[in-house]
């Protein structure tokens, strides 16, 4: 594709229409532009959680989402592809992961996110810790998640 | 050899990262994570179900039967919960 | 749902942050947020485009745009789903369509942002002239647009 | 009742609307494109191809064997190209 991916893992937040902007910026190859914003939600399960803190592998982090982005840009023909993951301290209502992808054709830029974002979900170095009135506790991944990832595996 | 520590690994070691120099014995990512367990109660809390614990070697996943030879950067953790 | 839609049909361009950041505001429950932003091309098929000018039919396109929307809320569960389809005419790298999907289950949010955007292409009252050097010409309808849309009827 | 056209519909016959009284022996949708072809030219060229022409009945989709009874309006257009 001779396309690089952006993949940024940031402890500040991301400006979501900025992202789809710069992706579609000075062209006019692209006909279908996705994103996906991942929001800290006020509950987890039916307990009400004061923050999320994200831990993450830095230098593995980054290599794995490169890893993975090469894999999308080879399987769909994205002209555009943005991923960013926050860490540290979450707020409920604040971003936390962003995926924006742009290709001639819906279709792909749908499915490569999907693919990007089960991914990020079960196989990327990052922990979620909830704060609640209980004190803190580290999430549990969850099957469903797997599952999703594996729809993806080439038999 | 580093290795390193994330999440609830990380607490109940009590650190995130350290250097260790196992025997020539302890070859796969398996052997290590037995090794590591006889250090003491943190590390026998950290690893009492080794089949949670997920393993990178040099920045790259890998099973639990791979080979440590060489590693310059070994990481246990819980299963990722990013995204 | 109890969740109304917003669907607009006009001539004027839209902002994509604004209308994303609606769907969140004041609320916790929302854990991902899915936008699909269609964008006029440059070039159709192989030609290159000066611009495509976009009909409708008032009236029934509101209410058939409502009538999937309704349709979707009753599939999935979303906390907010936006849509919003231009008129007239539409230069190169300028925004066509939006559709806008918050739930708290990231698959719930691409299945119904992707129902929608299948449904918009193949039977919402909308028609795309293309001005070219060669002049004007209606696009036609492609079959892999209803096979798309087919994929969601229910067996 | 009024008939309603859209895109190379509305531009082969000429008008985007017009007002229609067709016999009572005109009961589809079917009968009424066959009943409009008949009013000269324009129409028989919009119409030809009566198997890719598409119809809403009170802006709803019908299939082309939908009685016409009772309609107050009846858009007739190529196949949708939105989105």
């Amino acid at each position: 594709m001779g396309m690089a991916a952006t993949i940024r893992i940031q402890e500040a937040d991301f400006d979501i229409a900025r992202e789809i902007a710069a992706l579609g910026q000075g062209r006019t190859d692209v006909g279908a532009v996705v994103s996906f914003t991942g929001i800290c939600r006020g509950t987890e399960g039916s307990e009400p959680i004061a923050a999320l803190t994200l831990e993450h592998y830095p230098g593995m982090a980054e290599a794995e989402i490169k890893r993975h982005a090469d894999e999308a840009m080879a399987r769909w023909p994205l002209q555009g592809l943005t991923i960013i993951h926050r860490f540290g301290r979450i707020a409920p209502g604040e971003n936390i992961v962003l995926v924006v992808t742009a290709s001639s054709h819906r279709q792909a830029a749908f499915e490569a996110a999907e693919f990007l974002m089960d991914y990020l979900k079960t196989n990327a170095p990052f922990w979620k810790q909830e704060e609640s009135a209980r004190g803190n506790s580290w999430i549990e991944a969850r099957d469903h998640d797997d599952v999703a990832a594996a729809r993806w595996t080439k038999s | 050899m580093k290795v390193k520590y994330f999440a609830w690994v990380r607490e109940r070691i009590g650190k995130a990262e350290e250097t260790v120099e196992p025997p020539a014995s302890v070859r796969t990512v398996d052997e290590l994570i037995a090794w590591l367990s006889n250090r003491g109660d943190a590390y026998a809390h950290a690893f009492e179900k080794p089949k949670v614990i997920r393993a990178a070697i040099d920045h790259a996943h890998v099973k639990p039967d791979a080979a440590i030879a060489g590693a310059r950067e070994i990481a246990f953790f819980p299963p990722m919960t990013g995204g």
